[in-house]
């Protein structure tokens, strides 16, 4: 954001909201992200709080942030750095100050910045003090957010004070909103239906939002005010999706098509439990979304049901999914189709449980005793949560066998504008379960897919056990024959590449003819993509490849690979993927990884890229 | 449920898969598996309308034994399998087949919480005071002092009581029984399997192999009569060889009397499966002080978990039409032309 | 153990970190940790001296904030660490802190075993009814029918019951104290600390933010003498505003007798801890028909399992020397020359 | 063996024991393999089991075997295929002929071919009928063996008549101790000991052992008898030793070096459980061994030891250790030395609990959520696994870091000679405990190792909090900073890499000179030493080296790598190491995988190095 040259039309704005828990900011940043959804903007969140419930007010591990990008183009990630930030108090300050664009835009609650706030954040002086030169790089609007808000609320005289503390996140959003050039409407029809049964609450909050929108009218706070003008997006209807919403959306239009009631268990954890919230609240669709006592009865609890002929779903997050692998492979084993959901947090054992990263890749496809193999699939973008459910029962159920989807904390949260998809662009898929007892043999394949039947436990005729015990292919009694296990354990594996024939070619992104091929999965490609913007507008050339079929890789993996001079993998862990593709293609590639528990930067991409083309120009 | 047209219908081997079962000669596991089988002929459904979820054990390979349908599992887990198959397929008839350290060690907290759920499966544990399977190790239901493979100084942990976990754990159904007693086991099993809610059903099973004569204190025929005890609701608590001996309520405590056979005096307890007080004080009789009871010692009615499942997905239907499209386009939505 | 000289060393803030808690404003959490430093102070031992062991939880987090050795460990697994930890070093003082979803729901298998091992450690379970640190899901022991995020409809299964559960698995020490008693609260875990084996603390702790006001029914104090009952070794089981209530025995159950204060009638009954019958039905007493029960509900001396490893370890030394040249060339041997 | 050409003296010989679980076999094995010892040769065992207790007298899938090879030479293998096969039933012989060697003598109890028997074993007709053409290829030795039994203890009046069968073993170990010229004293020693208490029994199978014998020596019922000079094995004094032994010395052994008692905490299940028996009954040693509810409290309560000061150690196999996975990550994340068996078993799930396989070494490096170090180390042999469990404990108490064991089932049940090692040859081990409060920071760390100090919890001064939850680098305290966890994710990765440097080169065994490089690791080193034996007797060169340290490799590894043509990698899974050296070294490699549950066969060995070097060859 070019804010020195005083533009008043911008092609794309960060903007990023910072205060204690307590303060709202996950509240404000949603509504902010609305009224720019309405306004035709693209644009990409990213909610980010700290694992404590409510920490201590005014503390610096204690801030809850909310960032937003938004833009009049296609837009892919968050923001690295904001143009604008606001801090409601001094630790919002301290923490976010270092990454906000220079020349950036500052706004502080000034009420806040006193003494004992000051020196719980860490502060040596109030960098508020005109002749602090901490802050010297921005143009810094103090307003006292805090005054204010009890100012106009003044003649409430039976609200209580700290109700009305509680609308301060409002004045604020008034005058982000102001700066943007934003309408006020979407906000007071969300206050009216948050608070219409409130009326006190209700309207206390659109007063503020007024005053803070109005006071910047008045005042010239601002030197200027910002128009970002609408995205050319795709025509349609667009809402605004988060990950978690269009994860249980996806199962639900899936289970629809396949005609089967859903039953998803799991164990509260964060992030996953969002889904869990999401389908236990969606129980008339044929939903029974169950809270189990730990992880593993709730993957098994699922697999009783695909068993059983329900379409059984489980999903955790690392601590939780490391808890289920047991049970994964006895799904392996019997060849039902049972979907895990992992849902990547960071970091070893308890790590950083609020903060996102794609450390189990490695884990999904080797975590396992012996050699087990199942389909993985990684979506890319909180939308993309929608269709990846969808694939995932889709395949799970035609090749009768584990689906794990590795999808991220970041993407749960993280929203966007999601065009409505036509439900009627959902593929085909049918459970064909078995009704013929005639010839039935529990492990009698399908020529293609080498799926066996799926039976509805009580079918008439076809009764027969399985279980955990190696087997005889096609009979499937149990044995311990040496050659018998080795071709099984091989069936097994096959089964899982056959997959390749039923899932679609990858399509290079960004720019075909380039020297340097990315490689990445999941929310990188976010990144990716907008670094190769950046990259083409400096007259270069990346290409990008998104795997978001990790097991089997699409079919035409390889020769995309070899078609390029360089390949750099790209992911939020030590390189994982990085590792498969260097043993299976023998390409000796380059390496992005990083593991901050943050999305990857684009500057930081940016960098790489431009250093890998030095290179390859070197050569 | 079956009519009693079709409860003619069945026999035991109707229930039996062509597998020939693999457990030691003079394994109890024999004894039980004839029992279901013979309860299942009795209870009348067909094969294809039962399904046996069991975990890892000598007791687990129970499925592959069985005609019906069946799910060899892993250690420890059958319990939250079964109420996934019985919340997906409401109709079956779920049986679970556990032993003491698959459903006591290992699988302890599925118990636990499959008891407070109630879903409407039938769980089994054979309970042989050992691990057979990986050839004997003590279990948590292995007196204290025990000398065996893990422990050759002898047991040092308290025993757990199967029966009084379930009881504790809210269970709606609890029976215990020995292997031996046929036809009282499959009369049992019939019970529990008409027992709308779990029904535990804790078996003493004698493992031959590796810890023979476990329960021969109380399970041995010449002395098992003053051992025992039958209880049976709204009958007398009566035992004892010539049925010479019942209980009565002392101050807060159960006490034996002993009496002439055709004199039971009127302060003999009359059972009350659904009193909670009286079923604790049966169930925490300590043998040999006194006698071990067998048969129904809880019965009580209580909604079932999978019944509440669906109720609750069928009344958010009744308020919530199921329009999948109207969901996706629920919230703010806005055009882009 | 500690000799009076040291006991009046010490001062709770001894027991502090520097580090500042972070739980919500308004959790009784605070006061938990306070009565445990407190009850520290009390004991006499330095910070060294202890350690405490947790799983994952907003309760958990609790060793961060002691200024004695802490580890902060994962979710539902406090109990085998710290058992372990015994086991190496006898002389600690170990002291566990769980919560319902650590304790009972995913650690519950470890609760039971754990109790039924006995060894010397403490367990204070902070039971909210609610996770808290996920923000707010039904817990084991939430009331039926409670509404929650991963039960909008209300939750379907019969909550569990700590203590008993306790006292079922045989614990050799049950306590159970609300966290607004203070006083109280730091003589229990005093007490806790003094006896020899397991010690099962279960604390009545508000969540604030997710589950306020849950035990206002029987800890709000304006009614809260009619519907708790302190119960004490030794004492007589009187209770109410105007200590006018008292529990009598009746035909196998206890029954509530009103009576002037200052006519106790000698019905009433003296409690005693190590009567296993009474301290059951103590615990199973319903509320509201019952009061709530607080202070040690049982406490019976049982042998420690770490004391017992060690014994046996002692006494395997006595019986062979551990001769390790001896032991690798035992067996038959034979020379190569 | 040459039998064909009636040969008197014989470098090696495979002689295999088979028949029903109750039949005493293994212990049938177990005493050949003692005579053998002392006879002075090499030898190496292979008892195989199935996982029924006592399945169904005669049927195939309850047969149970063992097999030793042994020679005048050093042997690497329990043998590919039987020369000699004992069997005592027809379901032995069924499951069995097909893998002895052509010309090869099967002794069969001819008493127990009776109708009923056959059928059970699924014979058509009796293999023993003169007119039968199944054992054509074979000298065929039907021995009476139950009625002879019976015989020489028909006036044992008071000695039952299950007892009196119970003896039919030894006269079966007679019979062969006469074909291979053994002392008889070693097994009447052994017999003495075990029975010493019940004279009937003693006496009932000291008898039929020389009656066996003795029947040989009159009755001709081998034309000629077999002798195999001693081996030229390393002077010193030897015993017998299996894998669980030695395992549970080695750590008894580091134990008293480090002087630090044991905590061995456990759930039962085949094959580990083997090491916790054995341990339990050692208590003397200061073992803590403890069997708890389930495998996760077995590794919680072993990490709880370590956190303490004392050694923590677990053991399981596949499903068990697929639920330790979650605790393994804390000990990772707090630094902790903890010790991992894993006796790795065949299959997914359940699968072949009885059988042996390598399947777990990509779950051991990657298995855990998010980038988790830790070492892996592998024993070749079943006494390797004494120095292997030493090693183990040096390694992690000197990097304060878990250790993982991939062990074996076969090497556990596998025995081989011995020899006794001087135990002042172990390497010096201190658990430097820090007491010094001076400067305490629970993460600051030894400059070279990269440890953080191991404290005594109890220790006056040291107290503070550990935990799951990423923590800033010395400090230790909690921290959510993106590039603190960036950093410590790094710093555990190079602190298990620095180990490198403390680890011994690697030595190439086999031809050094040769143009094929076999990699490989565990029991599958035995296969290759001896295929390499194979090939230099054609005349042709094999290189070989043994991964005994899998994480981190060796040093030299990468060199070694490259000074070969080609590279091979032979393992028991569908290609784990295999893909981590591809992808490390980028070297494009051979593989042979097998998963039989069983060794790999030499035979099949020697064919595919056969095959290497002929395309080697032809390039
Ligand atoms: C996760 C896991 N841990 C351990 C085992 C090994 N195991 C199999 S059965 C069993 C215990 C069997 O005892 P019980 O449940 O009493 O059954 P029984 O054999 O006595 O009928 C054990 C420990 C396993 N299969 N899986
Ligand atoms: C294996 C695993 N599963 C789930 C979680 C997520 N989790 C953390 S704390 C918790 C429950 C907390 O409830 P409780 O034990 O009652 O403690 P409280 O926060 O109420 O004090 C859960 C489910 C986790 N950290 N690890
Ligand atoms: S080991 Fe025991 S329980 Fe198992 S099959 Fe044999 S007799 Fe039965
Ligand atoms: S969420 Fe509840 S239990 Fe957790 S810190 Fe806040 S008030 Fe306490
Ligand atoms: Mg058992
Ligand atoms: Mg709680």
């Amino acid at each position: 954001m070019a804010v020195e040259k005083q533009l008043e039309e911008l092609e794309m704005v960060t903007v990023k909201f910072a205060g204690d828990s307590g303060d709202g900011i996950q509240i404000t940043g949603d509504q902010f992200g609305n009224t720019t959804a309405i306004a035709g903007n693209d644009f990409s969140t990213f909610p980010d709080f700290p694992s404590e419930i409510r920490a201590p007010l005014g503390t610096t591990y204690g801030v809850s942030s909310y960032q937003i990008q938004f833009a009049s183009k296609d837009i892919y990630t968050p923001g690295d750095t904001p143009d604008v930030l606001v801090c409601f108090n001094p630790a919002a300050l301290k923490v976010n100050m270092g990454t906000v664009n220079k020349g950036g835009i500052i706004v502080v609650n000034e009420d806040e910045f006193v003494e004992k706030n000051l020196k719980k954040a860490g502060f040596e002086s109030n960098p508020l003090d005109p002749n602090d030169t901490t802050l010297q790089d921005f143009r810094v609007h103090k307003i006292p957010i805090t005054t204010l808000t009890l100012k106009a609320l003044e003649d409430m005289k039976d609200f209580g004070h700290a109700d009305k503390l509680r609308c301060k996140n409002f004045l604020a959003l008034g005058v982000v909103s102001w700066l943007f050039q934003r309408p006020l409407e979407p906000i007071e029809k969300f206050l009216k239906k948050k608070f219409g049964k409130k009326p006190p609450i209700l309207e206390a909050n659109t007063r503020v939002l007024h005053a803070g929108y109005n006071m910047c009218d008045t005042m010239e706070i601002f030197p200027i005010m910002y128009k970002i003008p609408p995205a050319k997006l795709e025509p349609g209807t667009y809402r605004n999706i988060n990950g978690a919403l269009a994860t249980s959306y996806g199962l639900l239009a899936a289970a629809e098509k396949i005609e089967l009631p859903i039953v998803y268990a799991g164990y509260p954890i964060t992030p996953a439990s969002e889904v869990l919230h999401t389908l236990a609240a969606l129980k008339q669709f044929d939903v029974a979304a169950i809270q189990t006592e730990d992880e593993i009865a709730a993957v098994t609890m699922a697999l009783g049901a695909s068993y059983g002929g329900s379409l059984g779903i489980t999903g955790s997050s690392g601590p939780g999914i490391a808890l289920k692998i047991e049970a994964i492979n006895l799904a392996v084993m019997t060849e039902l189709p049972l979907i895990i959901f992992n849902f990547m947090r960071s970091g070893i054992s308890t790590g950083m449980p609020t903060k996102t990263e794609q450390g189990d890749l490695a884990m999904a496809l080797f975590g396992r005793p012996s050699d087990s193999h199942l389909i993985v699939l990684a979506p890319e973008s909180a939308s993309d949560c929608f269709w990846i459910s969808i694939e995932a029962v889709r395949l799970a159920t035609k090749y009768m066998t584990p689906v794990m989807v590795l999808s991220e904390g970041f993407l749960i949260n993280a929203s966007e504008p999601w065009k409505l998809p036509d439900l009627d662009t959902i593929p085909e898929m049918k459970a064909s379960f078995r009704t013929d007892p005639k010839d039935y043999l529990p492990y009698k394949r399908n020529k293609d897919t080498l799926a066996r039947d799926w039976v509805r436990i009580g079918t008439k005729g076809l009764e027969h056990t399985i279980g955990g015990l190696e087997k005889i292919n096609e009979t499937g009694e149990i044995s311990q024959d040496p050659e018998n296990h080795d071709l099984m354990t091989r069936i097994r594996a096959e089964k899982v590449e056959r997959v390749q024939n039923d899932i679609p070619d990858l399509e290079v992104l960004g720019d075909k003819d380039a020297d340097l091929l990315l490689v990445g999965w999941g929310s990188s490609i976010g990144s990716m993509r907008a670094s190769a913007e950046v990259i083409a507008k400096s007259g270069k050339k990346v290409a990008i490849i998104n795997l978001r079929y990790l097991n089997p890789f699409p079919k035409n993996l390889e020769e995309i690979l070899r078609s390029y001079k360089k390949v750099a993998v790209v992911e939020l862990n030590l390189g994982q993927l990085n590792m498969i593709i260097r043993s299976k293609f023998m390409i000796d590639t380059s390496f992005l990884g990083r593991v901050t528990g943050q999305p990857i930067s684009v500057v930081e991409m940016v960098d790489f890229i431009n250093n890998e083309l030095d290179l390859l120009k070197e050569h | 449920m079956s009519t009693t047209a079709e409860t003619i219908k069945y026999k035991a081997n109707d229930f039996k898969s062509t597998a020939e079962p693999r457990w030691c000669p003079g394994c109890e596991d024999y004894a039980i598996l004839k029992a279901v089988q013979t309860a299942m002929a009795q209870i009348g459904r067909p094969s294809n309308e039962h399904a046996v979820v069991s975990g890892i054990g000598c007791s687990s390979r129970f499925p592959y034994y069985m005609g019906t349908y069946g799910f060899h599992t892993i250690h420890g887990r059958p319990l939250p399998i079964a109420t996934g198959l019985k919340i997906s397929n409401p109709e079956l008839a779920v049986w679970v087949v556990t032993g003491d350290g698959d459903g006591i060690s290992i699988g302890g907290n599925h118990l636990m919480h499959a008891l407070r759920r109630n879903a409407d499966i039938t769980i089994l544990l054979f309970d042989n005071r050992i691990y057979g399977l990986t050839k004997g190790q003590y279990s948590p239901t292995s007196e204290k002092g025990k000398i065996n493979k893990t422990a050759p100084y002898g047991t040092i942990e308290e025993p757990a009581d199967p029966t009084g976990l379930a009881i504790e754990c809210g269970a709606s159904f609890v029976a215990q029984i020995s292997a031996t007693y046929v036809k009282e086991l499959v009369n049992v099993l019939v019970e529990a399997y008409n027992h709308k809610g779990t029904s535990f059903v804790h078996i003493y099973q004698n493992c031959y192999i590796y810890n023979n004569g476990a329960f021969d204190g109380f399970t041995e025929r010449s002395i098992r009569d003053d051992n025992n005890i039958k209880v049976e609701h709204q009958k007398p608590l009566v035992f004892g060889e010539k049925n010479n001996k019942g209980l009565v309520m002392g101050y807060g405590k159960l006490e034996i009397v002993e009496f002439e056979p055709e004199n039971v005096p009127d302060s003999v307890i009359i059972y009350d499966e659904t009193d909670l007080s009286l079923v604790r004080m049966i169930s925490d009789m300590k043998f040999p002080e006194f006698p071990v009871p067998m048969g129904v010692i809880k019965r009580v009615k209580s909604p079932t978990f999978d019944d509440a499942i669906h109720e609750q997905i069928e009344s958010a239907k009744t308020k919530f039409k199921p329009d999948l499209e109207k969901l996706i386009s629920s919230g703010d939505t806005w055009e882009v032309k």
